[in-house]
């Protein structure tokens, strides 16, 4: 039954790691996909304590919706965080 | 669109499906479950869904839902399944194998299938057998993202990746 | 019906094993064209089997386990193959030992609406 | 999952823990971040954080979801709270809303201002 | 259908759904009038239910048939009653000076009304509600209509501001959903009765928490320091009309939330005195920045958190004489700086730029609005025969009962602050030397000049008869005070 | 049978672990988004899995959620990095 | 400086965090046993069933017991996209030429998005018609809609929004939720009481008029989060 526990360790490190990614990555593009991964892994935890509702709603809300505004806010703004004009974050 | 089939025939098509569909979402586990009121509104979702979005959904009417139709479909899952179980070791292997043995390459091929809808079929199950990958389709071309290409002339290539799907789609599609 | 359970325990372990690979395939891949390979193809079949696994395993659940499957079918490798298309649109070159591009030459050509909605 | 709850004080940890990380990145992010949408993302992982933190206080170890569907018309005794999960639920939406106004807000200082960095935006004092 | 408290929620509700059909296929200009209509229909029912009211005690309601602890009630009381009745013609007031607001245009008044009104009803349910979480909710419809208002303008900083208060906003919302959640662990219910009632039942660790949390979250809205970062910014850069709802409502509806945790929910002594320091902390630094201030929008923003500091601490005295005094200073400043901030707004409307020193002369050429805001500036600081004279007089007296020394002298200091930063406006206005003789001035319209007089008459009316506010205020300060009838009528709902 | 619950459930998250890890390694925003796509894919399988083991069959309503909606997050980000939207 | 500040303050908050939550034990069960009814939550998970046949308690807490938040959220959104108008709008005068995508996306994508939007919205509408039933409601039903529709849009150049249908939708289903709760006020009831028969448990027609009032969430919703997009996505000017 020490599995569960790990299953459950790694999906805590792995919503902490990608909020911290989120905060520290400069591109932010890459930030806002790592919200999408911590709404994800969010929502699989609602999911764990049984709250499908709650886990349904994050899903719509967090990964798709919330995910599609911040591109689409990037879009009309910049996506490199310090807005300098070089590097290749602008390609791809 | 582009083979102008009556709008009744497409919204009948969009209707029927998007009513089976419906009746799988509401599933209740076995046959003696099954509400009336669950399937009643089903059909009027349907009906409405299918008025509204036929022009979007359906790509050739109803006659794909003939019975004959319908047996080629089941062919075509098993021509997929075989293609997939066989292609899949092949890339399991790859990513095991610590070398990773890849020779990547973008290939075309040319299919001969006119459909929109057939060719979306075809396009995912190419992308879904592993080893290649459909980058885009231009009109009859499509360009193939291939792990391990073997051949660069587009007929060889189409013999080795898409024949047997496109066989099998014509007749259904054609 | 047992031996149903055990064709789903079956497709389950080899859904898993094959999600696993597919993410293992997404970490090893070389570029990222290869790594839409690896990762689209094997995960994608690997959740389709695991969740088939589940509709043998429940026979009650197996209809909706379909339709899920159907989704999944048709959803991923359309996502792969946008984002194989944008990158390459963007210019990220593909990996290639002996270059093998047919794509190269067709970058310009316009794409028409072929639905008038 | 019967078993789950031998490990109750890890389980708390990650549950607990992560909530209250999340809560503590987000901060970070709003209060060192200059970049607008960072800030704006930082906003949504404190949200992230305080939801995770409301579903948890509601959870029962070895309970089920609140939802008496057919062959679970009798679990009452084993249900988890509803209440913070409908709450949350209305958390989650509001919290959608904030965004999308934070963000719209965002593009406008872009447009005003072309820059989306709060050390360049200077008209009032922040 | 009997008029209940519920209609002031559901009838703006319905009209807010129902406008974006009705101005595009009836009328266009129906989009500016329903608000006014249905803001007019609050004030009946305001009226109606006053009136009850006071034969009543309490006016209790429940929403979608279930009693109190399960469901959501809204509560009438006096004291809440008489904050809704004062937000619903305020916010009426606003509707009319800004109906033909010149600088909002046509294609966005539609939005703009319908903002306006909601602000309001979210307000008035703050007020009304009688569940925590329903607090939240208006809370957060109050706020996302400001922060939208506060960026209405394009060609100003307006998304500056609006992004800074939505960024402040969003703080207090968190920490009111976690003191919420802590609430919940620890009682299992949102009704704010049961929630008095068991709230000794709490672990003091806990308690201070929840407090604390509350405290922070509501101070935001209630402009408390130093959590009222944004107000400056988003009064001086709003569209005028709204700076007047946001001084008249918004904030009322922050401090009504901040009072109701303290004295009804937690009966804590030491919140009192933090009250106290707590709004003579932000009384003075306010009214000292006010002085240093250049823009009149922004001088009339720090006032108006000086203004709310002393309100906090007329509350934190905590006697009846104090309350009524805090009640009747937040009637005064409802009115005082609605009026001030309308007319204030075609002031430098007029003038070449925001600052103070631009207004000079237009004393002769705008005399009527001039004249108003004198008369607001002189109510405000509490000159007898006006209005704010009493609410001082009241806040003092309690205060002198309770032998509070330094609290007085410090009143009487901030209120000479206010006198010379106040007059230093009116000379300017009246005897300023004026820099540009061929400016053209605006002439207010006809319904702006009618909802400025209606604030100023109601002024000097209860300059001389203080008693028919404190007629009401008596009643409401009871209420208050008494949190066990506030509980049982909200447990045993003994209406309807 | 709980064994092969358990050992598909470690399998699982270990594929999340590694998409995590190329998520983290990038070096492209598509390549993350591939991530993401894995990670969305490997989360369906996992919470229908999950369901069997909650034994409810309701559950499986937010895994049919979860293919279409992750596709959708996908499909913008292309779109982002192809310079069309 | 500023980051040894901030750093300082979040050691303290989450030192406060941690304390305050070492007092709440998670997984224990605050609710008591349901069958005493001590609090609210046991309440509602004795009678929910009884009172209301509506089989997910939470739907039956969000639409019925603490239905005026569900208005107030509504309301919310509402007022999000009223405000996002307001925030966004441009002007006549300075009008650009505005696009919305640059260019259609590849015909495989398109035929896909063609196929894929009739089941997103089947889905959606699946979801909010069984809020009842099974887990989601009004609000995730409307959200997967607008996304059906995000996909359309961002596919295709030339598809519209509709936004005549939209404020159809989205004024007819506000309204519809609002006369629903006044008419509980004018049958002699409450604001938003339940005034339909109640039904039997788990079937589709059952709950009274909670089914109803997710059901115009549901459309309200979606029109609401569909103009959000079509708002957002209809900024970029013409290069």
């Amino acid at each position: 039954m020490i599995t569960y526990v790990v299953i459950f360790s790694i999906l805590a490190v792995l919503l902490v790691a990608s909020a911290l990614y989120a905060v520290i990555q400069k591109d932010l593009l890459a930030a806002v996909i790592s919200t999408g991964v911590v709404s994800l892994i969010l929502s699989v935890f609602f999911y764990l304590m049984q709250a499908p509702d709650v886990a349904l709603t994050e899903a719509a809300i967090g990964i798709a919706l919330t995910t599609i505004i911040f591109v689409i806010t990037i879009r009309n703004t910049s996506r490199n965080e310090d807005e300098t004009v070089d590097n290749n974050l602008e390609k791809f | 669109m582009q083979d102008g089939k009556s709008s009744i025939s497409k919204f009948l098509y969009t209707f029927i499906m998007v009513f089976i569909i419906w009746n799988a979402f509401t599933w209740p586990g076995s046959f003696a479950d099954i509400q009336l009121a669950e399937v009643l509104t089903g059909a009027f979702v349907s009906l409405i869904l299918g008025l509204l979005t036929n022009k979007y959904f359906s790509c050739c009417g109803l006659q794909v839902l003939m019975p004959h139709k319908i047996i080629f479909l089941v062919q075509y899952f098993f021509v997929f399944i075989i293609a997939l179980i066989k292609a899949n070791l092949d890339v399991a292997v790859r990513v095991i194998n610590p070398a990773l043995p890849i020779n990547p390459g973008i290939v075309e091929i040319k299919t001969k299938l006119t459909n929109d809808f057939a060719k979306m079929i075809l396009a995912n199950s190419i992308t879904l057998t592993p080893g290649t990958l459909t980058i885009d389709v231009i009109d009859d071309t499509m360009y193939i993202h291939w792990i391990d290409v073997a051949t660069e002339n587009p007929e060889e290539a189409f013999k080795e990746i898409a024949e047997p799907f496109e066989k099998v789609l014509l007749k259904i599609y054609g | 019906m047992e031996i149903l359970r055990y064709i789903g325990y079956g497709l389950l372990v080899i859904g898993g094993i094959f999600l696993f690979l597919g993410a293992l395939g997404i970490y090893r891949m070389p570029d990222l064209y290869n790594r839409l390979q690896a990762g689209t193809k094997a995960t994608t079949i690997g959740a389709m089997s695991a969740i088939l696994g589940v509709g043998f395993i429940e026979p009650a659940w197996m209809v909706k386990t379909i339709i899920i499957v159907i989704f999944i079918g048709i959803a991923n490798p359309l996502s792969s193959h946008a984002l194989a298309r944008a990158a390459y649109k963007a210019g990220l070159k593909p990996i290639m030992k002996k270059k093998v591009d047919a794509y190269e030459k067709v970058q310009d050509i316009e794409v028409k609406e072929e639905v008038k909605l | 999952m019967q078993n789950f709850e031998q490990y109750n004080s890890i389980i708390t940890t990650g549950v607990y823990g992560s909530a209250i990380a999340l809560i503590l990145i987000g901060l970070y992010a709003v209060l060192i971040k200059k970049h607008l949408i960072k800030i704006v993302i930082g906003l949504s992982i404190i949200d992230a954080g305080v939801h995770l933190l409301f579903v948890a206080i509601g959870y029962i170890k070895g309970g089920t979801a609140p939802i008496f569907s057919p062959g679970n018309e009798d679990a009452v005794n084993k249900m988890v709270d509803p209440v913070p999960q409908a709450l949350v639920l209305t958390a989650i939406v509001i919290g959608f809303a904030v965004t999308a106004v934070a963000l719209s807000l965002v593009i406008r200082l872009y447009k005003h201002h072309n820059t989306a960095r709060i050390d360049q935006i200077k008209s009032l004092k922040w | 259908m009997v008029i209940s408290p519920v209609h002031y929620i559901a009838v703006p509700l319905l009209a807010a759904f129902t406008i974006p059909l009705l101005s595009k296929y009836i009328h266009k200009e129906l989009a500016r009038i329903v608000p006014g209509i249905v803001l007019l229909y609050s004030v009946f029912v305001s009226i109606v239910l006053m009136m009850q009211v006071s034969e009543v005690g309490v006016i209790s309601e429940k929403i979608a048939g279930w009693s109190a602890p399960w469901g959501i009630n809204l509560m009438f009381t006096p004291f809440s009653g008489f904050l809704a009745s004062l937000m619903s013609v305020v916010g009426f007031l606003i509707w009319l000076y800004s109906y033909n607001f010149k600088k909002i245009e046509q294609s966005q008044s539609q939005k703009y009304h319908i903002l306006q009104m909601m602000m309001v009803t979210g307000a008035i349910g703050i007020v009304l509600t009688g569940d925590i979480f329903n607090l939240f909710v208006f809370m957060e419809i109050t706020a996302i209509t400001a922060y939208s208002l506060t960026s209405f303008y394009r060609e100003r900083d307006g998304a500056e501001a609006g992004f800074k208060y939505l960024l402040i906003g969003s703080f207090a919302s968190v920490m009111i959903l976690l003191a919420v959640m802590i609430l919940y662990t620890q009682l299992g219910t949102l009704n704010m009765a049961e929630i008095a009632q068991n709230a000794h039942l709490i672990p003091t660790p806990l308690r201070a928490t929840i407090l604390v949390l509350f405290l922070v979250g509501f101070g935001i809205e209630a402009e408390m320091f130093p959590l009222n970062g944004w107000a400056p910014d988003a009064y001086s850069q709003s569209p005028g009309p709204i700076g007047a709802a946001f001084a008249g409502i918004v904030v009322k509806a922050g401090v009504y939330a901040l009072i109701r945790v303290i004295f009804t929910l937690f009966d804590i002594h030491g919140a009192y005195d933090f009250l106290i320091y707590g709004g003579l902390i932000t009384m003075i630094i306010a009214e000292t920045a006010a002085v240093a201030q250049t823009n009149l929008k922004r001088m009339l923003a720090y006032s108006s958190i000086g203004q709310m500091g002393f309100v906090l601490i007329a509350f934190g005295i905590g006697t009846k004489t104090a309350i009524i005094g805090a009640l009747f200073l937040m009637f005064n400043h409802a009115v005082i700086k609605s009026l001030l901030f309308m007319s204030g707004s075609y002031l430098t409307y007029n003038s070449l730029n925001k600052k103070i020193s631009a207004l000079a002369g237009l004393g002769k050429k705008l005399p009527i609005v001039s004249l108003l805001f004198g008369l607001g500036a002189f109510a405000i600081v509490g000159l007898p025969p006006f209005s704010g004279f009493w609410s001082k007089l009241y806040v003092l007296t309690a205060a002198a009962d309770q032998n509070m020394l330094l609290l007085i002298m410090a009143i009487l200091a901030v209120s000479i602050i206010e006198i010379i930063y106040y007059f230093r406006v009116v000379s300017t206005l009246y005897y300023g030397k004026q820099e540009d003789e061929e400016i053209k001035v605006q002439k207010p319209s006809i319904n702006a000049m009618v909802s400025m007089l209606i604030l100023g008459a109601t002024i000097i009316v209860v300059g001389v008869y203080p008693d028919i506010i404190t007629h009401f205020l008596n009643n409401a300060a009871d209420m208050l005070l008494d949190k066990a009838s506030y509980i049982q009528a909200v447990l045993t709902q003994n209406i309807n | 049978m709980e064994t092969v619950f358990i050992i598909v459930l470690s399998l699982m998250a270990l594929g999340l672990l590694l998409g995590f890890l190329r998520f983290v390694k990038g070096p492209t925003a598509a390549d993350r988004a591939v991530a993401l796509d894995t990670m969305s894919v490997i989360a369906t399988a996992a919470l229908v899995l999950l369901g069997l083991m909650f034994k409810r069959y309701i559950y499986i309503d937010v895994a049919l959620i979860y293919a279409v909606l992750g596709f959708i997050g996908v499909i913008v980000i292309a779109r982002f990095i192809e310079k069309a939207l | 400086m500023k980051k040894v500040l901030v750093l300082v303050l979040l050691v303290i908050v989450g030192y406060f965090l941690t304390d305050t939550f070492n007092l709440i034990p998670f997984g224990e069960n605050r609710i008591g046993n349901p069958q005493d009814e001590q609090t609210v939550a046991g309440y509602y998970l004795n009678n929910t069933v009884e009172k209301t046949s509506v089989a997910n308690t939470v739907t039956a807490i969000v639409v019925n017991y603490r239905g005026f938040d569900t208005l107030g959220e509504v309301t919310v959104l509402f007022l999000a996209t009223t405000g996002l108008g307001s925030i966004l709008f441009r002007r006549k005068e300075d009008e650009e030429e505005i696009e919305r995508i640059n260019k259609p996306s590849s015909s495989l994508m398109q035929t896909g998005s063609r196929v894929l939007f009739p089941l997103i919205a089947l889905l959606g509408i699946y979801v909010f018609i069984h809020g009842h039933l099974t887990p989601g409601g009004g609000f995730q039903g409307g959200a997967i809609i607008a996304t059906g529709f995000l996909l359309m849009l961002i596919s295709y150049k030339n598809f519209k929004a509709g936004h005549t249908m939209l404020n159809w939708v989205e004024s007819l289903a506000g309204i519809t939720f609002v006369s629903i709760g006044l008419w509980g006020l004018l049958t002699g009831g409450t604001f938003l009481e339940n005034v339909l028969p109640a039904g039997e448990l788990n079937n589709l027609i059952s709950g009274g008029v909670i089914p109803i009032i997710y059901i115009a969430v549901g459309f309200k919703v979606a029109a609401e989060l569909t103009g959000v997009l079509d708002i957002l996505l209809n900024i970029k000017p013409k290069k």
